[in-house]
């Protein structure tokens, strides 16, 4: 499968929104493999309510870029037999919360169909699911679901944070011979960045964090939506006399513990931020998975900046509910740095 | 033992009688959409329901425009218009009792204000202040649906338990054409007519779902012939008459009130708007299209029959306009004032009691908030 | 601008025709269950795949009693048996050609062997060695599906994807009475219906989900009757009458094969044993009804055929019954032979290649199991 | 509401299984209050294939105890309306992975209505789901799924794992008019303890863990399945010359952190045991808000013996995959006991 194949530039595409380079992803790994379709509700004429699949349908046809009755199980369902006859099909999950009803498909099957044939079935399926809260969306439009696909073995989990990324992983999702989630951090759709989509960069290998910022004192470590917040208070931190390490964590499943417990015991204090409630949250994973390799450098236990423990707020009270500055500056405080006098 | 081991003493026989639950025949829709208005049916029609459902038309429309107005001026965070839809909501509010339930869509807050909402509670969700706006017990609609279908068990379950309890309460649920795909309207409609459950099913058939159009979201000859296949009758009607819609609806509430059981009515109509405000028609659909069905208006079609058998007049449009207009004033008035919000709801209503995380949870928020009117008192003395 | 406003210019018009988006009529099923055996239908049957379908009909009943019996020995985890239902078993397999795939449940293990699978590679879920115990590439069968109707999506998506390669393979898919009620029924009918799929839907309706009757299951007409409402066409057929069950899904498939679209086929029959070996079947339903179905067995009915017919004489049914005494035979043999089992294989396919997480976990448990064995030898020497 | 209503004694009820304190527990609540109703697959006739509805059908009729279609969302969706008319439901979901068909309705409903409603429509739901491994079921009978439920804010999360509580926390379950995510470990159904049914004990207020083997050493964290292996590793650490306290959560929400930090703090050491998988399992969080908590009473990290990651092996394989004595003990030698001496 090469990533070459001949495609005409997007129009106006630098600086570029991580929604454009989800589209373009799409579109290179469409034109680069006959065997990836995309399908979901309103991807075809439409091109998707957050407009991700914009001119596939034009550019492929409607078997390659399919609007499918409004039924998520189906979606995901149909998605299993294309996939058990050899396709590699990329399905939207329009919404965070309308993911659910396909949530037996995926923790049934999706998740163990290679495992149970001893590796003769794999479900090469990649389902986007735009996710997280900020844009001012009414209820079940603004869910953070990471923690449920986290807590499913089979599955691979991304997400990511800068337009760059956006273009990198999902191109490594589609090509990837394991489902995966693809969480796309809505509020981040439209963040530009400079991007050169005449050039993207390689494929990214999956499972990699990176560090974001390197710093000295402590290490964020934030991943989607979160780490524009994380970039801005290790920025305000400077003030305050921190210099703080953000990691992107970019993969949730597999988990880069090399890259994370490097920064972890460089800085002795970590900080896990995320927009997910707390309570049965990712940082309850990583920070103690930190912890246990990291104990001896730790100054101060490792701690969590994360959603309240309550169902997403209605878009007038989010942003008191979603981890700002101010909250993960607060955390960093309580990192016990008297210790150090 | 096998059978072949016991071949010699073994007699084959027909197989147990079969014989079908129950007759398919009087399950099945008719061939097109049931219509009042212009024909021969309207003669039945009682004139003070016409100049009833009228005036909510009326109403119904002018609340839809202020809607949509409200929502470009920023003081609602998304709006679905049901403009168009206008007769299914108002005949759905106006074929229940004050006992029975509605269970509306996002799409339906129309029909809550019928029953005699508040407007503005009923676009509490919308707005962004809360979720739902208004006491469910109280009035006897449940919240507005967001994730699609996911009402109708809940419509069936209530049915089913007022009838345990022996209260002749009706459930009404509304859904659209594309929410028919979902596997919870096939689970609610089955557990339904199992239980026999005083329900009726209404589906609003406007075309689309968002950009999807029904020909690719059924293969079905009509929506009401999925009725057959759970044993309740399947109704069909013209949506955009109002007076048609009315007398299918109360003939299905009659029915599951006296223990008849669940009915599905499909009703046939187009959305005008797009999907919500957010949303771009012209990208999936013509403007003649549109236009086709702008002229099958259901405010127009009543407008027309009242107005030719000499039940409405100036004074009678008029009335109905100033009422609707005295609506629309009001929507304004209220909506353009910000809500009145406390960020401890936030913790409030999670569970029936606090649990100690959430308690130091509104501890910490209480503490970031004084903090913040701290430094706002010193920035700004 | 409200249609109040534009009133003066405004012409009601009738609504924009309807017209079913199919016809329903031919897709309806006939009242009663469809037979060939004992009717007029016999004669146009093909005597070669009478006695086919016999003998497939005898080596199953065969595996079902040996399989059970097995079971009671401890060398399955679990068997849900298909007795009195082989005639619907072996017709699926008998109607696919080789590049078409079957899409079981649990219960079908049989119409994987009719199919030619090795039973003790049919049998793997069931024995606990493992979950799928064959390739299902290779044979075309998908791995048996514990959660219920899950796999029909499955079969309905691989149905399509192979159209759209321009393959002319069909997928049949087995439900029971049952799992019609589970919302994944409902959602992959009507995509294949939308789709036009070349899929087969076999409903098993054997009377009872576990303890549950038809009657607390649905209120329909028949299952089959669910078929218009998704607009494809609906057969019921009498599932104990090999000769008809093979006719009526030949047909669906040959349908399916040039471009037809989906057929929802009901198969009337009776779970003669109880759900499994762990279920106790004398709490929900009587012997005389057990007794009443036994009298209809779709073996005693073909034989019966056969023999009147003088196609099927002595020597006809030993060798049938020799060539299922074979496979019961050799499944004794290989199943009362412990599997050989390597722990090291629950990390093995769990991803493409092991993750860190999963290499740490894989020499945590090598490093226990060498700890065992050196404890295991210590005490032994 | 009483619990006092007259009700016939349990035939044979001392030694109690837990499957039949279950059964008391629902006779007994049914008895207690006319709202209470029963429903889902098999639970009506049969008794639930577990036996643990056994002769509710026929005592109190088939509108308290209904046997349902064969459909999960449909199950949970209709009792979220009937709890709306006024009703205390309690459903069966009849295995675990059978439970994931009503994950939506769980999660953007069972959790969610009184929040939305401001409380006005509370809905007093107890879903009951047969959890957890070593019975040898077959594929999808043995899932651990409490990592979802715990994940998701406006559900409470009780597991029983003694007979006495089996009843007394199924009472206060069914009782509290929050829902409640009720998970009965499969493999203690036929676990006895003299118990006597005549005079149950008070129903447990929800929320609370309880010391279930005081010890000095370290201190075991589990709940169901994983108590009884902790209880007899605590034995066998006598040899080893570790006196191990075990606590049983029971409640995984709301979650005690004053009984389990007390022990914490107390011993300086602990695991956290568990049958789900370790990553985004729900021995994350406790660690992790252990940690937060007794940092500097910790003499080592936290650590966690959980399933592996991986989907749940066939009964064949599956004492490889569950925790047991040997695997905890392990653990408990890793806690650094070096820094001691
Ligand atoms: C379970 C679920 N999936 C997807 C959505 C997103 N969504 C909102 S409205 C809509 C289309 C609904 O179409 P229809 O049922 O015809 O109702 P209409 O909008 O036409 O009134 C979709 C896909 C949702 N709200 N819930
Ligand atoms: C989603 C799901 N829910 C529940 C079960 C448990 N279960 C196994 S078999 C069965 C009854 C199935 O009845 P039916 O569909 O008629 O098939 P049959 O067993 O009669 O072949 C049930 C409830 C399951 N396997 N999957
Ligand atoms: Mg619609
Ligand atoms: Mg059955």
């Amino acid at each position: 499968m090469t990533a070459t194949a001949a495609v005409e530039p997007l129009a106006a595409a630098k600086p570029a929104t991580m929604a454009q380079a989800l589209t373009r992803a799409l579109r290179d790994a469409m034109a680069a493999d006959p065997a990836v379709h995309v399908l979901g509700e309103d991807v075809g004429t439409l091109g998707g309510v957050f407009r991700v699949t914009d001119g596939l349908a034009a550019e492929f046809g409607p078997d390659r870029c399919t609007d499918t009755p409004l039924a998520e199980a189906g979606i995901l369902g149909t998605a299993v037999g294309m996939a058990m006859y050899g396709l590699r099909p990329v399905v939207e999950m329009q919404f965070d919360a309308f993911a659910y009803p396909a949530f037996e498909q995926l923790v049934s099957h999706v998740s163990r169909m290679r495992n149970r044939t001893r590796g003769a079935l794999p479900l090469p399926i990649t389902v986007r699911i735009p996710y997280g809260g900020g844009i001012g969306g009414v209820e079940h439009h603004s869910d953070s679901s990471e923690a449920y696909y986290m807590a499913t073995p089979g599955l691979h989990v991304l997400t990511p944070a800068t337009v760059a990324d956006a273009y990198g992983l999902l191109r490594a999702a589609i090509a990837s011979d394991d489902p995966v989630v693809f969480l796309e951090p809505k509020r981040l759709y439209w963040a530009k960045d400079s991007w050169n989509p005449e050039d993207p960069p390689a494929v990214e290998p999956v499972g990699r964090a990176v560090v974001r910022r390197a710093g000295t004192s402590a290490t964020l470590l934030t991943y989607g939506p979160s780490l524009p917040v994380c970039l801005e208070a290790a920025e305000a931190a400077r003030e305050e006399g921190w210099d703080l390490e953000v990691v992107d964590l970019r993969s949730l499943v597999p988990f880069d513990d090399d890259t994370v417990c490097a920064s972890v015991r460089r800085t002795g204090r970590a900080v896990v931020v995320h927009e997910s409630s707390g309570y049965g949250g990712p940082g309850g994973e990583i920070a103690a998975r930190v912890t246990e390799r990291c104990f001896h450098h730790l100054e101060a236990p490792v701690l969590r900046v994360a959603g309240f423990d309550i169902p997403y707020p209605p878009p007038m009270l989010e942003r008191h509910h979603l981890p700002g500055v101010d909250r993960v500056l607060d955390a960093v405080a309580r990192l016990q740095w008297e210790a150090d006098n | 033992m096998t059978v072949m081991e016991q071949r010699g003493a073994y007699r084959p026989a027909p197989p147990p009688a079969w014989r079908p639950r129950t007759d398919p025949a009087p399950l099945l829709p008719d061939a097109a959409p049931y219509r009042v208005l212009g024909t021969e049916a309207v003669a039945g029609a009682d004139p003070l329901l016409l100049l009833r459902l009228y005036r909510q038309l009326v109403r119904g429309r002018r609340y839809n425009t202020q809607a949509t107005a409200l929502t470009k001026q920023g003081r609602l965070a998304v709006y679905p218009s049901s403009t168009g839809q206008e007769a299914c909501q108002v005949a759905a509010a106006l074929a229940l009792e004050e006992r029975d339930w509605l269970f509306p869509s996002y799409r339906d807050t129309l029909a809550a204000v019928a029953r005699g909402l508040d407007p503005v509670e009923a676009l509490t969700l919308l707005r962004g202040d809360w979720h739902t706006g208004y006491d469910p017990r109280e009035h006897r609609i449940a919240p507005l649906s967001t994730p699609l279908t996911t009402q109708l068990p809940h419509a069936v379950g209530l049915a089913h338990a007022a009838r345990l309890q022996g209260d002749d309460v009706v459930a009404l649920a509304l859904v659209g054409d594309g929410g028919t795909s979902e596997g919870d309207f096939h689970e609610a409609l089955n557990f339904a007519a199992v239980w026999q459950a005083p329900v009726v099913f209404l589906v609003q058939n406007n075309g689309f779902a968002i950009s999807v159009p029904l020909a690719r979201q059924t293969a079905a000859p009509s929506l009401a012939h999925k009725a057959v296949g759970y044993g309740m009758p399947g109704r069909l009607v013209d949506q955009n008459d109002a007076a048609a819609v009315h007398e299918v609806l109360a003939a299905a509430v009659r029915h599951a009130r006296v223990g008849g059981g669940p009915t599905l009515v499909e009703a046939v109509t187009y959305r005008i708007d797009a999907h919500t405000n957010a949303d771009d028609a012209t990208r999936y659909r013509t403007a003649a299209e549109v236009e086709a069905w702008r002229a099958h208006d259901p405010i127009a079609l009543l407008e027309g029959e009242l107005t030719a058998r000499g039940l409405l007049d100036e004074d009678g449009v008029r009335a109905a306009r100033e009422d609707a207009e005295a609506l629309a004033a009001d929507l304004r008035t209220r909506l353009n004032q910000d809500p009145v919000l406390d960020p401890m709801d936030l913790f409030a209503h999670v569970y029936a009691g606090p649990t100690p995380q959430l308690r130091e949870q509104r501890a910490l928020l209480r503490a970031e908030l004084e903090a913040e009117d701290a430094d706002g008192e010193g920035t700004s003395s």
